[in-house]
Parts: C-alpha cells; sequence; structure tokens
C-alpha cells in the first residue's frame, strides 16, 4: 500500500473518513470491495494513533465493524456480509446527502452578516397571568418522565436515545477470555465465550479476541460448529495493545 | 465607501445593531471618515427619518446618538411586548416548571438531568415570569441555588397548595398515563370531598 | 390611527422595539387592523426601506418578520462592536444543521446516527445560538426531545421559508457516483482551523 506521507487529514468521523477513501481510491460505494477499504481504514486509523492523535471510540467502532463484515464476507455462504454491506452502503449515501447539504449551506452565510437588535427594555410586568389546569403540569411531569415514575431522576444513560450502542473493546474481551479460559491447558466450549455477550458490539469483539489471540499463538481451537473446543496455550495474560488486533 | 448616501446607510445600521447609545467618534472610526463629517451625516439621517415619517427616529444624547422608536408609538409597542410576556408556555417551560413543582426544591442540575438538555435559559424566563424562584442554596460543594414554586404559581393552575396539584400515579402501578390523566381530570370535575393528605 | 403612513410608521416602530422575529397576528392585533392589510403594509414598509437606501431592511421568516442591518454593512457593524471575522459555523455544525433542517423534526439519535459520532455539544452550541431549538418529544421509550430549526436560523441562511432551502440530491439521476462523491468533497473542503465552538 502506497505511504501516506503528507500531514494526517482530521475527519468528522468514520463516516467521513470512509466516504473519503471510498473517493480517493475509486471504490465502488454500491460494490464495496471490503477487503481493500479495511486495509486502508485500518492503515488510517493506525497512523492517527501513531501520530499521537485522539482517536474517538467511533472510529475503533467502525473499525471492528468492517472487520466483521470482511470476516463475514470471508465464509462460504455470504448472503449475511451482502446484507451488511447493502447497509453500510445505505449509510455512506446518507451522510453523502448530509456533507453536500453541509456544503451548500455553509456557502450561503450571508445571512450571518445581517445583524439585529435586542429587544428594547421597556417597564412592563413580566408576571406570567394565564391560568391553566392542574392536569397540564402533570401531563408535562409524565411527558417528561415517561410512564414509569422515578423517584430519583434516571441516569444520563437512560437519556442518550434510542439508537445509541455500547462499544467494546477487543482489549477487554482478550482479558476476559484470559479469566474465563482459567489456566493453560484447561479445555472449554467455544461458544461459552459469547454466552454472556450483551450486544453485537460485544460479539464481534469476543470474536474478534479469539482470532487475535489464535494468531499470535496464544489460544487452541480443536473440532468445529457445536462440538469446538478452545484451549489456552500461554499463562499469562500479554500486554496486547489495541493496535494489534488488526 | 464613496457617496453620502451609502455612508448614511451605514450609520443607520450601525446605530441600529449597537442599540445603545453610542459616541460619535466610534461611529467615525467605523465609517473611516472625519467626525464632523459623520456628524453632518447623522444630521441628515435625522432629516431624512423624519421626512418620510419613520416610526424610528434618531436622539442626541449629550455627545452619544441612538436610534429609537418615537415616542407616539408607545401604545402599539407596549401591546405587543405584553401579548408577548402574555404567550402560552412552552413546552419545554411546561416540562421544567413541572419537575420544579413535583421535586421542590431543586437545583438546576436535577431539572437538567431529568429532561437531558440544558435548561437556564427557561429556568431564567420562568424566574422572570414570576412562577418560579430561588429557595437558598444546597449544602454542598459548590452550593448550587435551589428552586420552587411562588405564590403565582399557585394562582396560574388555580390552587391554595401545593397539596391540591393531582398526584402522581403510584410508582409500582402499571397504570397507563392516559388513564392517570383521565383520573385526574374526573376528579377535578367532580371533587370528592377534599381530603387531607 | 387613520392613515396608511402612520400605521406603516407604528408597524416600523413596533418591529424595532420587539427586535426578535414577530407574528404577523401579534402586530396585526397591536395596530388593530387585520392580518391582511398588516401583511400589505409591511410589504409597502419593505419597498420604502429599499427605496430610500436604508441601512436597514426588513425580513420575511416563515410566518414572522424581523427588522435587520443590511449585510453589505457588516464590516462597519463589526468594527463597532468589536467581532472579529471569522467563519460563522464549524463543519460538524453546518452537518448538523444540514441534517436537522432537512429532516425536522429529528431526535440527536437521529443525527448521530447518520454523523456515526457524539453530537450532543454541536447541538447544544446551535440551540445556544437560536439556530435549533427544541420542538417536542418522541412517543417512544425515553422520550427522546425532537429538534428543528428556528426563524433565526432562516435569517441566517438568507431564506424566507424552508421550502427555499437549496433542494436535495436526486438519488434517482444517473449522475455517476464518483460525480458526486467529487461534488460533495468539493462543497465540504474540511476547513484548517476550527472555531470557537
Amino acid at each position: 500500500m502506497e505511504q501516506i506521507s503528507y500531514k494526517l487529514e482530521v475527519f468528522e468521523g468514520p463516516m467521513d473518513l470512509l466516504l473519503h477513501l471510498i473517493s480517493k481510491h475509486k471504490l465502488n460505494i454500491y460494490d464495496i470491495p471490503i477487503i481493500e477499504l479495511v486495509e486502508q481504514y485500518i492503515a488510517y486509523v493506525k497512523q492517527m494513533q501513531e501520530a499521537d492523535m485522539y482517536v474517538a471510540s467511533e472510529f475503533l467502532e467502525m473499525a471492528a465493524r468492517l472487520v466483521y463484515i470482511k470476516t463475514v464476507s470471508l465464509l462460504p455462504v455470504y448472503e449475511e456480509a451482502e446484507d451488511l454491506k447493502k447497509e453500510l452502503t445505505g449509510e455512506l449515501l446518507e451522510y453523502r446527502d448530509c456533507q453536500l447539504m453541509a456544503g451548500k449551506l455553509a456557502k450561503r452565510t450571508e445571512g450571518f452578516d445581517r445583524f439585529v437588535r435586542e429587544p428594547i427594555q421597556i417597564d412592563i410586568d413580566p408576571t406570567y397571568t394565564r391560568l391553566h389546569e392542574p392536569t397540564e403540569l402533570m401531563r408535562a411531569y409524565l411527558n417528561v418522565v415517561g410512564k414509569k415514575m422515578r423517584k430519583l431522576p434516571p441516569p444520563i444513560e437512560a437519556f442518550r436515545g434510542i439508537v445509541a450502542t455500547k462499544i467494546v473493546s477487543v482489549e477487554s474481551k482478550i482479558k476476559s477470555i484470559f479469566k474465563k479460559l482459567g489456566k493453560k491447558g484447561e479445555k472449554h466450549r467455544f461458544r461459552a465465550l459469547f454466552a454472556d455477550a450483551q450486544s453485537r458490539s460485544d460479539l464481534v469483539a469476543t470474536f474478534l479476541a479469539v482470532l487475535e489471540l489464535a494468531k499470535t499463538k496464544k489460544l487452541y481451537l480443536d473440532g468445529e460448529g457445536d462440538a469446538m473446543r478452545v484451549e489456552l496455550l500461554a499463562e499469562d495474560f500479554d500486554n496486547f495493545s489495541s493496535q494489534e488486533w488488526e | 465607501m464613496v457617496n453620502a448616501k451609502e455612508l448614511q446607510a451605514a450609520a443607520e445600521a450601525v446605530l441600529f445593531s449597537v442599540g445603545e447609545p453610542i459616541e460619535l467618534e466610534r461611529i467615525a472610526a467605523a465609517l473611516e471618515i472625519e467626525a464632523e463629517s459623520t456628524e453632518q451625516l447623522l444630521m441628515n439621517l435625522s432629516a431624512s427619518l423624519d421626512e418620510r415619517g419613520s416610526g424610528i427616529c434618531l436622539l442626541k444624547l449629550g455627545s452619544k446618538y441612538q436610534l429609537s422608536s418615537r415616542a407616539q408609538f408607545a401604545p402599539q409597542i407596549r401591546s405587543v411586548l405584553e401579548i408577548k410576556r402574555n404567550a402560552p408556555l412552552s413546552q419545554a417551560a411546561f416540562e421544567v416548571l413541572a419537575v420544579i413543582a413535583y421535586n421542590q426544591p431543586v437545583t438546576k442540575s436535577f431539572v437538567e438531568q431529568v429532561r437531558g438538555v440544558d435548561c437556564s435559559g427557561v429556568i431564567a424566563t420562568l424566574c422572570q415570569k414570576k412562577l418560579v424562584e430561588e429557595k437558598g442554596r444546597l449544602d454542598l460543594p459548590g452550593r448550587p441555588l435551589l428552586y420552587g414554586t411562588t405564590p403565582e404559581f399557585l394562582r396560574c393552575f388555580s390552587v391554595s397548595s401545593l397539596e391540591e396539584l393531582p398526584e402522581l400515579p403510584n410508582h409500582d402501578a402499571e397504570q397507563s398515563i392516559e388513564a392517570t390523566l383521565e383520573a385526574a381530570e374526573a376528579e377535578a370535575e367532580h371533587p370528592t370531598e377534599t381530603q387531607d393528605e
């Protein structure tokens, strides 16, 4: 791959970076060559890390997602990979529209040159004099807190919205695999590693952690399907930096 | 900028945007012309505003200048500002008011935690409207201000005390919002004798 | 108040004093005339401000009206107010505005889904700048707040209604993906300096 020697560009987020790579390398957005894109993407993220730039968790989550799509697309039956790629294409097109419109808005900012006035201060009594039904107040309260009444405000997490996802790092999964598998040579069911996964991101991270450990010969996989067994070849958890899991 | 008409318009725009009375010199500096020419310019502006019967006029206050609405339109201005003051509360304002009313005294951060967004502006407006007021400070690091409702708040909702506000549904009850509201509304229409809480 | 000229002056005085965008109906109520006559009056006011080359102009923002200085005098006004000229918004802010403007009302999570990054800070800034405001809540678990654009947004982007915003790209069009991407890249031009957010 060509060396990127120019000053690292700053991107608004993983979508911005992906669009840039697709455009730069003339990739087909409607049929993304996933292996190429993963390589380009991870190469860029690595450079960000080497340049000591702050890498937002969103970039890492996208890396995990791309690697997952790549992994799935290597399987003999790859309908899922096609679906995942289509999903990504849709999101990229949507974000491309967003950038396009943002650019158009940025070009018509003449209105920011028009100045307006503060309201004049005249002596009027600002006291509110309308009347309302007490039930309007309760309706407003229930509207904020929802059907389930709470004594205390719920944690901020509860208000983060409906599609917020929790990001699981591969590194943390490597640690938890070591913990789960216990001593060197002890055999465990492969599937058991995924038993307590909480989300898709969790599953992906666990899977990537297994691949990483197998690649670096810390872990041995045997058998297939439900019969697959897994055991540790190493005694301790070495330092796996998050940069190594490509 | 060369011609006098454009300079006059620039002076008008500057006076309009600044709002407050402003020194002749500052206008002159912004227009990059002499103070004397600026004075002449402002006299012309004033004359032209008068001539065309504008609702705005130029005031000279000592060495400062300010655009102002003409005194004769004070009733209309007052009427608009009064209508504006009494515009119905926004949904955001209602929500903040409800959170304060049912949990008082509360800090701003409590309200913000419940609503999930910054509420400084809304709380300030409610204070101005005298529906909410400061109620001391919380004995915690930073000593945050506490807010509670006012007597005007009680009048606004036609209740004589906070106890008369509709009761919130039971914490464990699986009752829907609609059912709770219906019950509260029915209660309001046919009050069973007032009982002590 | 009888004659049209005086009514026009009163409308001008009201718009001047209120400062903020104001509903046609509220002006009509203050002048005690019909909304239709008020609209005609405001058109005349706008024309007469243009005609005499005033530094002030009348803007129509949705169903609201507001007086503002003319854009060409921005340098003089900035000089007096001592404001530096920098890019009005960051690229992130333009992107968030675009998503909100074309999909409103929307939740924060929708915006974050499109952009792939957290947007809380940017949305808070846009609310502070009054370009975006709360528009109720979505009836879903967590009751997320909805956001939409304001009359100030219309003023800043020089349109009098949302329909006048640039059209979204047509996906059925035969434009090649490369061409569209290049256009997007060119439009976006990652700004080198970030400004205060």
